[in-house]
């Protein structure tokens, strides 16, 4: 059963609901700290984590040298010893200095040694794009981290989630990957003023308007959630109904719904921020296929396109699914012998501009 | 569990006062009980490398002498000395080696993965150079929690290559964290000498360069190694930050395995016979009464009886262990 | 179209068959050159480097500082530049500390520096079983590097496809992830004297035994091929019927030899060296379920347990597959309605202890 | 692509007579070009963030006037003064910020990853540290080779953290490569000052620790700068091994972006008052014929506005593109 959201609260975007679950975390447990480059600078992680270092000190929230790997084994080590640390990186491709330690202890550290220690970690780190981030400041590698059991990746798409899902994470006793994206920063929601939590392993069904079952499902992940919602607008002008399943988080993954989705729609398209091959779309669809009640369902997968990513505008906008690219494989998808669906440029560029009020 | 003839730990004592039998003791429980697991391991009931700390248990059994019970270690997956110098469960330690449920980790670790939260022992790792940073974020808890705890992490000569060592040097350096570093250099990592490793040797002169104090035991002295690791602690407890102690022993045995291995032509015996000369049991067990010297050996051989029967008949895990511990409640 | 293997020269064990490809190249052209730790000492990685430092002197094959992360990044600059290092990691979990360099740089040289440099790189790892390894000698983690375009990796399962599939990673252009496994190290096969290559991205189907299609698909991956091997013989003696498919390399991947079983036999179990979830098995189960004529192909997974590798024998027996538990999945697909078949476990240990002498 | 009026780069020269009007040209050639991208950044055209060298010149400009065109040099995101100084084309450079075909990478790498396979610029990496061990593998190359070239690798004190530094330097002294470490410290990572970053500021006296030979240079003087780099080379290339220059400068705009940021409150004016008083380009400029610096600085107009013609008429990359290079064939 997904989950549906509450519409109370204010308005707020994404990155001030992170910065108030931080500052909501760090007032009711002295055990919760911030750190990683930059934390504590006048610019706050684009505004995240700005201004709590005035309001917690500098013992609670501060900068480090440049030395992810190190500062990751900080980190483990502080949380078994009864701290909480959310450790930070401005972009999840400098995580991969810090894989040694995520994979290798922080993972391990629990089962290795009997139950006799936990990892209450929080790793947070955003997803670049756009303006020349290119090959390294733009890759969404939760698929790696993932695969290993120990771990929880969390990749909440609203401010909503991003909320009570960094209140969760902070209270998990496990080491948790959290992903954000830079674009999710600015969009708003509804986020009710009081601390909250949303669960791991439940995702969200945006279901079709009206009562009519959808014909498609579209499972996003992280900001490509914004852009199935989008999508789902488009389609519904040409008459095609979307279902949209946010999982929110990858581990645990909410199978249920996403199957409980698929099996009313017969078509699923994942759209994973991030290389098809091998990823999160990868472990979705498998899923999906292994069920054998599953089997009238068509699967198709998005992402990143099979290279590094460009700097160059002209190739980045290839590089990436957009509404338009999924509007056109889902229409495929539904009406596979009618002449493909094309949709005007204007129409893609929405969805990176609205702003997304909730409820989503 | 180390034993007690009075001084309790954690006493300031001066190296002309420090406490003979006790260390003795120390040092004499981690021998034999490595002479142990050799004798046991060609029956293959130990189902795990193993990797003998024999010839350099003195760095943690000097250490943990001087350390409080509520002071955290963290060493590597040549981890049976520190564990059982820090006051580790004889019994969990065999069992685990054993694969058995009574296990320091249930089984789960092995040798390389020693284990105990009721000795503040924060694990070992198998990956070199990986326990190091681990044991400086426990230190950065320390002292954020005013708590007055140190921490003291051991590593191997191998380790210091790892830039993980430089970047916590650094870090714990300039937070003044409560940690003391103990390098343990054998002179190798596995076969290959340290000079096909280090470009120099001045491995003290550059951690200095952090600001960090530094003291080189270059002979396996263990009174030495007391002294130092006092001064050192009472700095660190001072809250003067971080210290290091590059202590140079022998590994008597093969990297891995209960054999010596000289045999093998990566080094030579007489390479090994200056350190034996230095033996550090043999040297205190001259220094104590002879009687009490017996009374101890012999306490020592029970504990390890002991502990092998435990091991012996301590359940195998149930499968459902396999599944459990993966995430914490 | 799956290859054909050759059944000409010497029985030789896979660990012999590395260590000649390696001299073979090292031979033939003055840029290979061997180093990683211990390359050089006596035991040279269970014999797999064996003698090469005297064979080819100390400046051509030679160990290193425990520096995984900037060995990687210096076996990188040297690619760059006209060299062809091979860089040997005795376990493949020691490669999370050069994660950074392979995937935000060996990876994306050739990209973004748009064709400026090649990294012709080979990065041998061998994945650990048995007698203690547990949680962080153990990993098969070639998932993580298969997600990322610009990598290649390879897994050959036996001593012929080793031979040819080093000769080509030394040839390759590009950062080839060469993963070898400690228990196939002493199996045989008939390995040619001369040199000679396995191409990339062709798999090979061991058929079924006679003319009658097999009832079902075992995909094995490193390892797991001999399992698989295994499985088909006992299954053999219970009627049922195996078609074994060895892809030999996870990036690229030779999907259509696996299409063409899968469709002939409607079953698909794959069986991975790694964890299930988000793994290699995903992404070969996602492949089928995006392929729209091969909805009727049943797909099971198989792979480690959801859990960290314990050391124990008495639970690590049951952290991996093996051809009991493979052959019981693959009967219960194959046979639904019939009671579960149950395989004696002295059947099981052969897989490990037999000399494969190829052809396979 | 350096100004060469008349002595051969790459020429010993001490530095009583280095050419101080080639020294110039290679100073206010980087200063313009960046003032130039500065100007046209509001303009949106570059489409790629920027990381201004400016202030910091000198480092890029006296080594690249030392070494040979056949040496390789590498570098970081603020990486456009070594890429202009070792030869890289202004064309390329310009076009791949904005994103065109004609970029130095066909506009896959932007900004932050200029490369030049002609000039021997290994390229550039963004994230911190990587460069240096691949700088280290190129050394490595060069010394296999016996081919008397040399690799000098420049980073910032933020990369000195990463533990990679220390690994690199160890690998290079240990197999003395030929390979010239050039540390350009500004004091600052982003907005983060040194004391939030280095336990002390012992940086030479580590590196020196590892039989590395250290100088430093604490006020971005262009000439002890060119000296440094030519004992160092000149070492270096008689087969020394590394040579390690700290090189002391102020990053006079932001971090990132065309703009002075003195008023968002991290660093003070006053601090930049000093080092602009050094000014490197305004003390060369006084220092050569001023008809000859009339006709270099026209001369560099004229080559600048050559590039940003280029530039904007380079044509977008064709989308087939996208897929081009991800493999080598
Ligand atoms: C990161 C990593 N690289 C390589 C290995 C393989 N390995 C295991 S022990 C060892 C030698 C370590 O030497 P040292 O730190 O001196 O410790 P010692 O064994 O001498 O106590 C190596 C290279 C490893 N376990 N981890
Ligand atoms: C590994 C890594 N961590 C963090 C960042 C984010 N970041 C980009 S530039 C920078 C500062 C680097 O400072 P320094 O090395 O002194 O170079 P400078 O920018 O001053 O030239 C940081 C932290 C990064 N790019 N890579
Ligand atoms: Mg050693
Ligand atoms: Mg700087």
């Amino acid at each position: 059963m997904s989950m549906q959201i509450e519409q109370r609260g204010r308005v707020l975007p994404y990155v001030h609901a992170i910065r108030e679950a931080l500052a909501q975390e760090m007032k009711a447990d002295p055990s919760v700290f911030v750190f990683g480059l930059d934390v504590d600078d006048h610019k706050g992680i684009q505004g995240s984590t700005m201004g709590l270092v005035d309001e917690f000190g500098a013992e609670r929230v501060f900068t480090t040298p440049l030395s992810e790997d190190a500062m990751t084994g900080a980190a483990i080590g502080a949380a078994m010893t009864g701290m909480r640390p959310v450790h930070v990186h401005i972009r999840m491709d400098f995580m991969m200095l810090a894989m040694n330690q995520l994979v290798n202890m922080a993972a391990k550290t629990h089962y290795m040694y009997g139950g006799a220690f936990n990892v209450p970690l929080v790793v947070r780190s955003m997803i670049g794009k756009s303006w020349g981030q290119g090959a390294q400041h733009s890759q969404g590698l939760h698929a790696m981290f993932a695969h290993v059991p120990g771990l929880k990746v969390v990749a909440p798409s609203n401010a909503y989630d991003v909320k009570g899902c960094l209140i969760e994470a902070i209270r998990d006793n496990n080491p948790v990957v959290f992903m954000e994206h830079r674009l999710l920063y600015f969009t708003e929601a509804f986020v009710p003023e009081e601390s909250y939590t949303v669960p791991f392993g439940k995702g969200r069904i945006h279901g079709a308007d009206g009562e009519a079952a959808a014909d498609v499902t579209l499972v996003g992940v992280s900001n490509m959630v914004l852009e199935c919602l989008r999508t789902k607008e488009i389609l519904a002008e040409t008459g095609v109904r979307c279902e949209v399943v946010d999982p929110i988080s990858i581990r645990p993954l909410d199978f249920d719904t996403i199957a409980e989705s698929a099996r009313r729609t017969g078509r699923v398209i994942i759209v994973d921020n991030a290389w098809v091959d091998f990823g999160t779309s990868a472990e979705i669809a498998a899923r999906i296929a292994e069920n054998d009640d599953l089997r009238h369902v068509q699967i198709r997968r998005m992402g990143y396109a099979p290279t590094t990513c460009p700097t160059t505008p002209w190739l980045e906008k290839e590089f990436y699914p957009n509404p338009a690219t999924i509007a056109e494989a889902a229409y495929a998808l539904v009406h596979p012998d009618k002449p493909g669906l094309s949709v005007a440029p204007e129409k893609v560029e929405l969805a990176y501009q609205a702003q997304f009020r909730g409820p989503f | 569990m180390l034993y007690d003839p009075g001084i309790p730990r954690g006493t300031a004592l001066s190296s002309e006062n420090v406490n003979i039998a006790r260390l003795y003791r120390g040092l004499q429980y981690v021998r034999r009980v490595e002479e142990s697991v050799a004798e046991i391991y060609p029956s293959d009931k130990i189902k795990s490398p193993v990797h003998l700390s024999i010839g350099q248990e003195a760095a943690s059994v000097a250490v943990c002498d001087v350390l409080e019970q509520t002071d955290y270690v963290s060493g590597t997956y040549r981890g049976h000395a520190l564990y059982l110098a820090k006051g580790g469960s004889l019994k969990g330690m065999l069992a685990e080696m054993y694969g058995k449920s009574g296990g320091a980790a249930g089984g789960k670790g092995g040798s390389m993965h020693l284990v105990s939260q009721e000795a503040n022992v924060l694990g070992a790792s198998a990956v070199v150079g990986t326990n190091i940073p681990i044991a400086t974020g426990a230190a950065l808890s320390m002292k954020m929690q005013k708590n007055g705890r140190i921490v003291a992490c051991f590593f191997g000569d191998g380790s210091t290559e790892e830039g993980a060592f430089a970047e916590s040097l650094n870090f714990a350096a300039l937070k003044k964290l409560p940690i003391l570093f103990v390098c343990e250099n054998n002179f190798y990592a596995i076969h290959e000498p340290l000079s096909a490793r280090w470009a120099t040797n001045r491995l003290c002169e550059r951690v200095a360069t952090y600001g960090i104090p530094t003291t080189l035991i270059d002979d396996d002295d263990v009174l030495k190694m007391h002294d130092a690791a006092r001064q050192a602690v009472d700095s660190i407890r001072a809250g003067n930050g971080p210290a290091f102690i590059e202590y140079q022993a022998y590994r008597l045995r093969e990297h891995v395995g209960p054999n010596e291995d000289f045999n093998q032509g990566y080094r030579h015996e007489d390479e090994a016979a200056v350190w034996r000369g230095r033996d550090q049991v043999a040297r205190l067990s001259e220094m104590i009464d002879p009687e009490e010297r017996a009374r101890i050996d012999a306490d020592i051989e029970t504990e390890i009886d002991a502990a092998v029967d435990f091991a012996e008949s301590s359940p195998a895990p149930a499968i459902e262990e396999l599944y459990r511990h993966v995430y914490a409640d």
